[in-house]
């Protein structure tokens, strides 16, 4: 299949580091469904999330460095971690909006602003460039009675008036799109809940707290498994997830996917081309029992590498 | 060498008009035909109204064809039936006073069948009827021509308009202008308004000059002094302005038809202009209930205000 | 020509001290059209108006001029002279040599000519003025009442008690209103339903008073003191002469499970119904959507049971018209709904509170229902999913109201009262529950209000918390209610049983469609604008037209009650002459000259510019042009300067007056 | 005329277009509080600034106005609910055109004065009298008046000739 969209791929630097599988099945998926992916040459940090915090100027300046290299290749910029697109988009709403600051970060740069370009999330790109009814065309796989629990966090949809993703109170994109590849979706109250992000390590206890709170409305609402769009989200969901149940005294079992993963497994991807071996909670006992995959290549494909 | 325009399609178009008039009168769809027919001289046009079917050959379209026909419904309604649908041929600049006319309750669209035109653009009226359209015959309204394809029309000919980029010399003269001193300006308009005979061809010929009793012909009060002196003759051309403001949609005929040479529809693009920028309102693309001067919003811009 | 007399006044010394009135008397009089000229030290006194008086007779006077104060201080004065004196009133002008002379200039020399060249403009302005005849306009002393809530009950009765008839529209079955449905009423808790029935029958029997249940008004003719209103009186589907009201009818009437509106949903009703049973009137509505003989075209079981045979299947819409001089509308409000708006809506509705979806997440009102003593309840607080009585239940207030993300900027100003009202309800209903409120301030003036507030949080135990709920969700069969307590700056967080939304006050539905069929204006909420802010907050901009109650915007009932007797009272200075007068300065179409364009009815403010087609002998319309209803007018003259041909002109300042005085500088 | 008055040369004419109910009251304010201004001022009251034909501020020119003013409510406080909003509209239009064709735009002035604002009232009286003092008489418009030609100027010896023998 090939089709005319074009993108620069922004991947951020978490899909180098701890989701390596997003950055996998994004481009294994991507490649299947014939859409064009060019990595911004020379990309480095946005700034996620830290460095709003400390020092704005510094963090406007390096979203309007990459917006700038991204400029250079064809076609809107793709964005995989909800984090960089926070920060890519707010860094586009201010600049474009703040005389001042737009001055101050084309001084810092020493060139003009390029703020122009799209940024895309990859949910936007499926649901919306790709569109729902081509996705749907494109499943062989349809992912047939499982439960999902679709969960946004904070950073896809808020604040209101800066990502434009979808509703901010009441998004219904992430359901959408797994509706087209044939699974369902359950109706749960913590769909935009914070998971604490990056407090993962400076407040664990934060964390545990909010994390388990996401987790068991997942489970309270029948979801098989969670699906995000957001490598910080999925650390806490997945790698805190034994953790939480240890504290707790309870157990959950939520494999946590990234949505390029289950849309990849519903158009035919290998499990191993979607790096579905380097979850922490083993989507395999899952994928087995709804017979989405065969099982007897479950032995093999537990002893899969997880990141390459 | 000066850029010519491609006015090729205009024989087809004609073609369509024609055919298109033929089959409106034919059906009784309409009662007339309001167009553009040749006229004596070699190559120019003339307006004519046809009520048979069989004179739609006599059509035409050229870039001679520089009348803005919408007078012929309001004004200079002699020779239209009094009964049934009225076709009419128009240019885009034509139709957009169409349309503010139809805004102002002198028209009713399903009265009207409009037969656009693609048009590419139409002779200056200082050039001879028969040459050839280029950059530098080209009227100067046609050069900032924004809708050289009608819209809203009951038929326009498939065929599409070409629209060079050309130097704006409208825009360029009232850049000029407004770059001028206060007292510079006054005396360029001077200097203008001085030409001036009275003759009123400019409020003949004008679609939005329909008033059965012009303000600056009434004598109690005499609001405007009426005999060509130069007094009265700037305070004409201020009042028609004014009165033109958010309703003039730029077909120049003011201009076209001022056996003086007065750059009239420089004062109503600067008009134009200023709505745009004052109240981003632009006449002429869509029938508005309200012109921007019987309407207002509570938060117009009051920065001259004390 | 003209004989004019110019009077000039000396004010004491106000005027002449600085302002050689001699010098300008005799200046004056040496201009063409003036034959008479005299100062007096007082103009306004007895002496000085008959000065004036004996002149006019004396020297055959045809105009007047006065150069003395302001004419809003003495144009009334001298008018009414110069009408006794047998001049038509609006043949004497005033110069203003005082205010805009004599005390703003010191220098004599300066303020004598000054005075000179004012009186003179004012002389030729006078050469130009006409006679102008007042206006009177007849009165049909009736008016309608759109609306039974308690602001259109209060209305009518005022006005049928001082003996003029009042035809009240009501669109629901019954008349009563919100405050019908409310159980009890802040700052006294006396039981609404107590006060507000004997209203509801002092209406039906009051022989001034036709009332018109489950009707509305389609169309709005004419003008103040002469309206013709037609009046849609929809199938009721029962006759109303024939009912007794005995309610066999909905004893047998098999559908018996239709959500009933009036208790907002919870409780349930028949077919045949009426919404409550203290309506008035008594009879009862056949609901067409759900009765099976309407739907299937089998049972009538009503009509079998019918005694006196009221009910009628064949009843059809009916149209009445009706002709009446004033307008009272009191549409009232209806409440802000959490539900997902409607895309392009300007208004959103509430996802962090799942949009309306869990099902012990209930508005005031459905609480006002639950506690009063006559709702689907009997008066005990449950909930709606399960029937369990509430332990835990969170208050939240401003929802909709002061939420401009939201789409509302405004308060809806009863909230806190009725929220404070609704902890005192529970409390005393429910002795082991906790009533927690979230809210942003307290705002409680009003006679016993604060009072009323203190005690719901130091008598009733209700646990006031300022901060905003973020989000809730049902867990269980709790509400999880998040939210933050800003004055100790924590997250809160509360299982509750139940939630109570104080949502905001809006509009009925409709309003805007309502009022243009009544041709006046309204916010960009659909509430609708009085004339003036502060000083006639009752009037509409057109004439004849009133508002009393929330149609106007938020309102409580005591203040409902006193804009209806408001309204009432300005009906009645209306109903008080046979004629209507108004000064004549209004605007006159010059219809030789007119083409139609309409720029004046555009800018007209007051809809005082009708359309009038102009046909000849046969009947074929020759044009259309624009007609001033000079009973609407106002006079304030935007038409003519839009008029690009004037042939629009306001009589008193037409543009040759106008032009006459600029020429005489 | 003004023997005592030697402190100026030159006395412009100011005219004013007033709304009566904010305007022309604050103006009475002035007059009430005793208030001092230029005495170069003549008002001319009008119900509403809605009424305020721009062809009259062109009349006061020609009438040998050195300045104009026009004043009514402030924005909603019109008696007649939106006469000003159409005025504001219609003289933002008039004095771009006035601009255009060369009136210096320091002659025109537009103000809000409220019936409570004498001392606004005053303030820009004063300014705007002050101001076209400063600026000198406007000739502009008394020229034309003055001038009688019509058609052409008369350029050529021929034409000189001919006229001088009329």
């Amino acid at each position: 299949m090939t089709n005319d969209l074009k993108y620069s791929y922004y991947p951020g630097c978490s899909l180098h580091a701890s989701a390596g599988e997003y950055d996998l099945s994004t481009r294994e998926l991507f490649r299947h469904l014939g859409i064009g992916l060019t990595e911004i040459p020379d990309w480095f940090c946005c700034g996620a999330t830290p460095a709003h915090n400390v020092d704005e100027l510094l963090s406007l300046s390096l979203c309007a460095k990459n917006l700038e290299l991204a400029d250079s290749i064809e076609g809107d910029v793709a964005v995989a971690c909800a984090a960089c697109f926070s920060r890519l988009k707010t860094a586009q709403h201010i600049l474009g909006e703040n005389d001042v600051k737009r001055k101050q970060v084309e001084q810092a740069l020493d060139a003009p602003l390029k703020l122009d370009g799209n940024v895309k999330h990859l949910l936007e790109i499926l649901a919306k460039d790709l569109g729902l009814e081509r996705l749907a065309a494109s499943v062989n796989k349809p992912l047939t009675g499982l439960k999902v629990a679709c969960y946004y966090g904070c950073l896809l949809t808020r604040p209101t008036d800066v990502p434009n993703l979808d509703c901010a109170e009441a998004p219904t994109i992430m359901e959408k799109i797994i509706e087209a590849v044939g699974a369902e979706t359950v109706a749960w109250t913590h769909r935009l809940e914070c998971c604490g992000a990056n407090f993962t390590l400076s407040r664990p206890g934060v964390v545990i707290q909010l994390t388990n709170a996401i987790l068991d409305a997942a489970k309270a609402a029948g979801a098989d498994c969670i699906m995000v769009g957001c490598p910080l989200c999925h650390g806490n969901l997945d790698i805190r997830q034994k953790e939480i149940e240890k504290v707790y005294s309870t157990s959950y079992d939520l494999p946590v996917f990234y949505l390029t993963q289950l849309v990849g497994l519903s158009v035919g991807l290998s499990p191993e081309n979607l790096g579905l071996g380097a979850m922490i909670v083993s989507p395999f006992p899952l994928l087995t029992e709804k017979k989405l995959m065969e099982t007897s290549l479950l032995d093999n494909q537990v002893s899969l590498p997880g990141i390459r | 060498m000066t850029q010519s325009i491609d006015t090729s399609s205009y024989s087809a178009i004609t073609e369509a008009i024609q055919a298109e008039a033929q089959r409106v009168l034919g059906d009784g769809t309409v009662t007339a035909v309001i167009g553009y027919a040749a006229a004596r001289r070699k190559g120019s046009a003339q307006p004519i109204v046809i009520s048979q079917a069989d004179d739609a050959a006599r059509l035409i379209f050229t870039p001679a064809c520089v009348n803005n026909l919408a007078v012929y419904l309001t004004k200079a309604k002699k020779e239209i039936p009094r009964n049934g649908r009225i076709g009419i041929v128009v240019k885009g600049c034509d139709l957009k006073a169409l349309v503010g006319l139809m805004g102002e309750s002198q028209l009713k669209r399903e009265n009207l069948y409009l037969i656009g035109i693609p048009c590419s653009g139409v002779l200056a009226s200082t050039i001879q009827p028969d040459t050839e359209l280029t950059a530098d015959t080209l009227a100067s309204k046609c050069r900032e021509c924004d809708a050289h394809q009608p819209t809203g029309c009951d038929f326009v000919p498939p065929q599409l308009p070409v629209a060079p980029e050309l130097e704006k010399k409208y825009q360029a003269e009232i850049s000029r202008l407004e770059a001028l001193t206060p007292a510079e300006r006054w005396a360029y308009w001077k200097e203008q308004f001085a030409k001036c005979i009275k003759c009123y061809a400019c409020r003949q010929v004008c679609p939005f000059c329909f008033c059965e009793q012009c303000l600056c012909d009434r004598n109690k009060p005499q609001m405007v002094e009426t005999t060509p002196r130069p007094a009265g003759n700037t305070a004409w051309h201020i009042v028609r302005a004014m009165h033109l403001a958010g309703r003039c949609a730029g077909c120049a005929e003011c201009e076209r038809v001022c056996p003086m040479d007065i750059p009239l529809n420089l004062l109503n693009r600067k008009m134009a202009k200023e709505l745009k920028e004052l109240f981003d309102y632009e006449a002429g693309f869509e029938v508005n209930d309200k012109g921007p001067l019987t309407m207002f919003t509570e938060k117009d811009d009051q920065s001259f205000i004390k | 020509m003209s004989r004019i007399g110019v009077f000039i006044c000396h004010c004491g010394e106000n005027i002449s001290r600085t302002v050689d009135v001699e010098r300008v008397a005799r200046e004056v009089g040496l201009l063409p059209g003036v034959s008479f000229s005299t100062d007096y030290k007082y103009m306004c006194s007895d002496p000085g108006q008959n000065l004036l008086k004996n002149a006019i007779q004396e020297q055959k006077l045809t105009h007047i001029v006065v150069a003395a104060c302001s004419p809003r201080m003495h144009e009334k004065t001298f008018r009414k002279a110069v009408e006794a004196a047998g001049l038509n009133p609006f043949l004497c002008e005033m110069a203003n040599i005082r205010e805009h002379c004599s005390w703003v200039h010191e220098n004599k020399e300066e303020a004598t000519v000054k005075a000179v060249e004012i009186v003179g403009m004012m002389v030729e302005r006078i050469k130009k003025n006409r006679i102008l005849p007042g206006i009177t306009v007849p009165v049909t002393k009736r008016s309608l009442v759109i609306g039974g809530g308690i602001a259109g009950i209060q209305a009518a009765l005022d006005i049928a008690d001082c003996g003029h008839e009042v035809i009240l529209v009501e669109r629901e079955p019954s008349i009563g209103g919100h405050m019908a449905q409310l159980s009890e009423t802040f700052p006294t808790l006396d039981c609404s339903q107590c006060i507000m029935t004997p209203k509801m029958v002092d209406v039906a029997n009051h022989p001034k008073i036709t009332l018109h249940t489950f009707s509305e008004v389609e169309l709005v003719e004419g003008y103040i003191g002469n309206f013709q209103v037609t009046i849609k009186k929809k199938a009721r589907s029962v006759d109303e002469d024939k009912c007794t009201g005995c309610g066999v009818c909905m004893t047998k009437c098999p559908q018996k499970k239709i959500p009933n509106k009036f208790d907002q949903n919870i409780g349930l009703r028949t077919a045949i119904y009426v919404p409550f049973p203290q309506a008035v009137p008594n009879t009862p509505v056949i609901d067409r959507a759900n009765c099976t003989w309407f739907k299937t075209g089998k049972c009538g079981v009503c009509q079998k049971v019918c005694g006196p045979g009221a009910v009628d299947f064949e009843q059809e819409d009916r149209l009445i018209v009706e002709a009446v001089g004033a307008i009272v509308v009191a549409t009232g409000f209806d409440l802000y709904t959490i539900d997902e708006k409607p895309k392009g809506s300007a208004i959103k509705g509430y996802g962090e509170f799942g949009h309306g979806k869990i099902p012990d997440v209930i508005d005031g009102m459905t609480f006002e229902r639950l506690a009063s003593a006559s709702g689907p309840t009997g008066g005990k607080i449950l909930r709606p999913s399960d029937g369990k009585e509430p332990k835990q239940i969170v208050f939240i207030q401003c929802i909709g109201s002061r939420a401009r993300e939201k789409g509302i900027s405004y308060c809806s100003k009863v909230c806190c009262m009725y929220t404070a009202k609704h902890t005192m309800l529970y409390h005393h209903k429910v002795h082991d529950g906790q009533a927690y409120v979230f809210f942003m301030d307290a705002r409680t003036p009003g006679k016993s209000y604060d009072e009323f507030w203190r005690r719901s949080i130091e008598e009733e135990e209700a646990v006031y918390i300022r901060g905003m709920v973020s989000r809730l969700y049902q867990k269980g069969d709790k509400i999880v209610v998040m939210g933050s307590d800003i004055a100790v700056g924590v997250q809160v967080e509360i299982e509750a049983d139940m939630v109570v939304l104080a949502t905001a006050i809006q509009p009925q539905k409709g309003a805007d469609t309502l009022a243009q069929k009544l041709g006046i204006s309204y916010d960009k909420y659909h509430f609708y604008s009085e004339a003036h802010a502060k000083l006639r907050p009752v009037e509409c901009a057109t004439a004849g037209i009133y508002l009393a109650g929330a149609c106007q915007g938020p309102k409580d009932i005591p203040e409902t009650v006193s804009q209806a007797s408001a309204a009432a009272a300005k009906v009645m200075t209306l109903f008080s002459k046979d004629q209507l007068e108004r000064e004549p300065i209004v605007a006159r179409v010059r219809e030789a000259g007119c083409v139609g364009c309409f720029a004046c009815k555009k800018v007209c403010a007051y809809g005082a510019i009708e359309e009038k087609e102009i046909r000849d002998r046969q009947g074929n319309l020759i044009k259309t042009v624009a007609y001033v209803n000079p009973g609407v007018c106002a006079g304030c003259g935007t038409c003519q300067a839009t008029c690009p041909s004037k042939c629009v002109e306001l009589d008193g300042y037409t543009d040759e007056q106008i032009v006459a005085m600029i020429e005489a500088l | 005329m003004h023997p005592e008055k030697t402190s100026h040369t030159f006395e412009p004419k100011v005219i004013a277009f007033v709304c009566t109910w904010c305007t022309y009251a604050g103006a009475d304010l002035a007059g009430t509080s005793r208030m001092q201004y230029p005495s170069n001022v003549r008002v001319l009251k009008f119900p509403c600034t809605g009424r305020i034909d721009p062809v009259f501020i062109l009349k006061a020119f020609q009438q040998g106005a050195d300045g104009v003013l026009v004043s009514g409510c402030h924005p909603g406080d019109c008696h007649y609910i939106a006469g000003n909003f159409h005025a504001r509209r219609r003289f933002a239009v008039f004095r771009k055109l006035l601009e255009f064709v060369g009136v210096d735009l320091n002659r025109l002035q537009f103000s809000w004065v409220s019936a409570a604002e004498g001392g606004k009232w005053v303030e820009v009286v004063t300014d705007l009298t002050e101001r076209v003092r400063a600026m000198g008489p406007m000739t502009e418009f008394k020229e034309l008046a003055l001038e009688e030609q019509w058609s052409g100027v008369i350029d050529t010896p021929e034409l000189k000739e001919a006229f001088s023998q009329i």
